[in-house]
């Protein structure tokens, strides 16, 4: 597959996107140095603050997820490239208004190290900084081997329910105890059926047989072991909700919030079928969804497939993914 | 026998040149189990090293390392920015601020500062397939080699390259490649190519410093 | 090229991407018989009523935006078919709250055809209907040959603003008169580099080679004559601005409206910079955008390309624009 | 010498086999400068047909037509929806409410109906790729053939034949195919082909109405 994109000089690439996205979103959000997207109300803002980090190439995550109510500062790197410490400890600080920064880091390999550096350096200069880290793809490892999961589409909601808990003026601690809960019960699988090509390169980002699907793909083409031939939508949905249930044990007569979201070519058509038979499989658990989004939150560039996201939900999580907020890609 | 700035400077671009090379075929075994970049990334890095090594005509080489170590990470590669940042600043951990002409001993400490700030940073060790592989070897060469300081960097670069080599029969541990088990046995690891190439660029430059 | 798609049966595409559709969304939406999205706050409506209709399989279009604000009642067909007659008039007599409805169109030919039929209905039954039809893409003929110019991502906008007209009282003739105002100002372009697959039949939607793109293309893959090799982000954003420009002649120190719609396939990372591109050739025309969106609003299918829309902006239009609204996939 | 319900509802029914015989061959022309579904809307159109047909027992000609037209324009078929309802409700539409025996004037009077119905609809006419390019040819024949039902539908079904057949020489001025122009020449107009098979399995319906 050849690559057939709208771009100009691919070195030029994240620079240009960002500048059309804070073009786009005057109102919401503007550019900082280093590749920063920056909420306008900021500013004003006397609460907790939340700080993420992350390579493009995904959009609308996860700069489009910055502005009231979510993301206070996202740091941009390149195309699936964690952006390096020193400007995300610049946002840190940027971001901090006095009442600590929450800051969300994706598990992928760049964006570890690059997380693991910032924190040494929050440390030495004793920023009130908490880490919370998104690793909810089952595919490749199991539970207790956490970090080696993925974090793929679970840190949108994170950000949703951190920034609301911030809004409401909890402390820091509450803010990071509350993402932690929601994190610790959340769990995606990916399921692809075409590649992409990598924007900078060209190259092909995984290369599927004319009838396959993977079951477990990761973020940016890797593999997930779950190599099959193309089945249904409800077939697929099946498989995938209950490995995640299992996998966060989830019991009969608990609430979830259920996301799908598109990889990229994959139509909102095909993608509501996928939630229509995930509902259903799960009504037949007792298992009730009582929040959930359907559409293109992460994206892979073209690849065409979806992720599944499932989370356990109580009383307090739902009030904040219900919670208003203001971004250029979520609206509450 | 020891290294001053102008040697430094030498073995930087040096290793920039041999870096900036490969980037084609560093790009083309990232592509097969990781997301195709790593000649970028690499090309990137190498691109910085040239220029500052050009550019250095005072201070301390502690301080040139650590300037550039922080520059390469932020140079948004994806892990290669951390790591390389972390490895070319690391060589310059264990000097003393005011050190401009390096003996052995010396040499000696630029690879034991590195090798302990990576250990930081990652917790993968040879056998993982990762930069580790090349960079371990060839720490742990420095340490033994006999001779002055070209002769420890053209061991480590040789033992760079053979750590490179080896992780060909293993198995991936780290990074995007990891999910790939098995299949990545019979590719060498782009990270640990580059990091030879990296030491083979340093000695490169070194031996004109006998 | 072979379809693959996460669907069951094709025979029941369209049923079951509503069905999905009004679960994911059962707070704004609920469906009605024979194929019907509807407003679930149409009972309490005291205010002209909008109903459309159009075909399926360009999701989010046109039934992820029937919601308060936008459209009250959208009548599905089926993939890419216009519903029947009769369906479209119990709609209207539905949707009729005493104070008229108006009934958007977009020129298809399945759509027409049933528009027509629907009107005669209308007439004879002496219902107080006014129907707007939108005809906005400047390929295939010229402004002076309008029921030639097909119906493209234009719709969604004069679905916001006729929503936001008849939530402020107007009367259906003031309702009207707005919608086609803003109609008559519009114009869209496409440029395609991918075709898709028709989801019912597997049949490819065009064909384009290997180095080339199509400016003008139908929603459906038809063609629109401008074939030529693949041009970077900036050099299609001059084309397209410019004809745009022209085609509604747009002077300098005008107000515009500019969305850039995604086919499908092609990346938001894309559309931003295409949007940036366009922003600035406009800017240097000393054309000002003063309304926007970013995004896939009309899909078709998986196809790679997007709409490029401009529309002349004037003071009540654009408070209609920003005025709120809550829809699936359009809130503001 | 007359058509009565037990041969409508064989003439319905007969036009419904020949067209679910070619739904295949129909997607395929459409889907060169159209969207490839006219074979998938012919196969329900057909199948509504032959489903009334069958449950139909009492009740006058014209009105089984237009009830059929009606529920074809419902079938959700793009264009060829509201055009073949219009079509088969036309051939009722100039029918008294009880006729129930057809004789030869009446059977002109279906063809007049439906066609000056269609003409309300559409403002295509012979010569522009479409349906009309069959029907405007079959009325003609129709109006002016000598003998009996059985000889007025096989006159009408050869013409829109022969009409089906001539859109291979035309440009496309209606529907998708449209933006197609020129390009369109060679391949006849799916909708003039399926509307000749309806007028064929019409008129093999009659003809063992003698
Ligand atoms: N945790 C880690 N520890 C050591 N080396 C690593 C680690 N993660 C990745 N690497 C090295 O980085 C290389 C990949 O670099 P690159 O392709 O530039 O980054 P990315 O994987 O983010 O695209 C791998 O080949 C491996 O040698
Ligand atoms: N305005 C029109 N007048 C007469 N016939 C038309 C018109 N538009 C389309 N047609 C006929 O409809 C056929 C296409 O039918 P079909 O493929 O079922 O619908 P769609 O074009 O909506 O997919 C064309 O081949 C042509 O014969
Ligand atoms: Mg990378
Ligand atoms: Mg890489
Ligand atoms: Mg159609
Ligand atoms: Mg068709």
């Amino acid at each position: 597959m050849k690559m057939k994109k709208f771009i100009n000089a691919p070195e030029n690439l994240t620079d240009e996107l960002l500048d059309g996205l804070a073009l786009a979103h005057s109102d919401l959000i503007e550019r900082g140095d280093e590749n920063m997207i920056i909420n306008k109300k900021l500013a004003d803002a006397d609460r907790v603050t939340i700080v993420t980090q992350g390579g493009a190439g995904h959009e609308p995550a996860i700069s489009g997820f910055v502005g009231d109510g979510m993301v206070d500062i996202s740091v941009v790197g390149d195309i699936f490239a964690a952006p390096g410490p020193q400007a995300c400890l610049d946002a840190i600080k940027l971001a901090d208004k006095g009442r600590g920064v929450l800051y969300i880091v994706l598990n992928h390999a760049g964006d570890m190290l690059t997380g693991n550096l910032t924190m040494k350096q929050v440390k030495k200069q004793g920023l009130d900084v908490i880490k919370v880290v998104t690793q909810e793809d089952i595919a490749n490892a199991s539970r207790s081997n956490a970090e080696d999961r993925r974090g793929l589409v679970g840190c949108i909601p994170t950000y949703k329910i951190a920034g609301a808990a911030a809004a409401e003026g909890k402390s820091l601690e509450e803010v990071a105890e509350i993402a932690r809960r929601f994190a610790d019960n959340m769990a995606t699988l990916a399921v692809a059926v075409r590649g992409a090509t990598h924007p900078s390169t060209g190259a092909l980002l995984s290369d599927l047989g004319e009838d396959e699907m993977e079951i477990g793909m990761g973020q940016h083409g890797e593999e997930g072991g779950g190599r099959q031939p193309l089945k249904t939508a409800d077939e697929t949905a099946e498989i995938m909700v209950k490995a995640l249930v299992n996998d966060i044990g989830i019991k009969p007569g608990e609430k979830v919030m259920l996301i799908i979201n598109g990889s990229g070519a994959t139509t909102l058509m095909e993608q509501l079928l996928v939630y229509r038979a995930a509902v259903r499989i799960l009504k037949e658990m007792d298992i009730e969804v009582v929040a959930n989004y359907v559409g293109e939150l992460l994206t892979v560039q073209e690849t065409a497939g979806f992720q599944m996201f499932l989370a356990r939900m109580d009383d307090e999580l739902l009030r904040l993914w219900d919670a208003p907020c203001e971004t250029p890609y979520m609206k509450k | 026998m020891g290294l001053d700035q102008t040697d430094i400077k030498r073995m930087i671009s040096c290793a920039a040149d041999r870096m900036a090379e490969k980037t084609g075929y560093l790009g083309d075994i990232d592509s097969h189990f990781g997301d195709g970049d790593h000649g970028l990334t690499i090309g990137r890095i190498a691109a910085l090293m040239k220029e500052r090594a050009a550019a250095w005509d005072e201070g301390d080489i502690a301080g040139f390392l650590d300037d550039l170590g922080t520059g390469i990470m932020e140079i948004r590669g994806g892990s290669a920015g951390p790591l390389y940042g972390t490895m070319v600043a690391g060589l310059g951990a264990d000097l003393g601020e005011n050190e401009t002409d390096l003996d052995t001993e010396a040499v000696r400490r630029m690879f034991s500062g590195c090798l302990s700030e990576m250990k930081d940073l990652t917790t993968a060790r040879v056998g993982d397939k990762t930069m580790m592989d090349a960079l371990i070897p060839a720490v742990e060469a420095a340490r033994t080699a006999q001779g002055g300081a070209g002769q420890i960097f053209e061991a480590a670069a040789e033992a760079a390259e053979a750590g490179a080599e080896s992780t060909k029969n293993f198995v991936s541990k780290f990074g995007r490649a990891r999910n790939y088990g098995d299949r990545t046995i019979g590719t060498p690891d782009a990270g640990a190519v580059s990091t030879a190439l990296f030491f083979r660029g340093l000695s490169d430059g070194a031996r004109s410093a006998k």
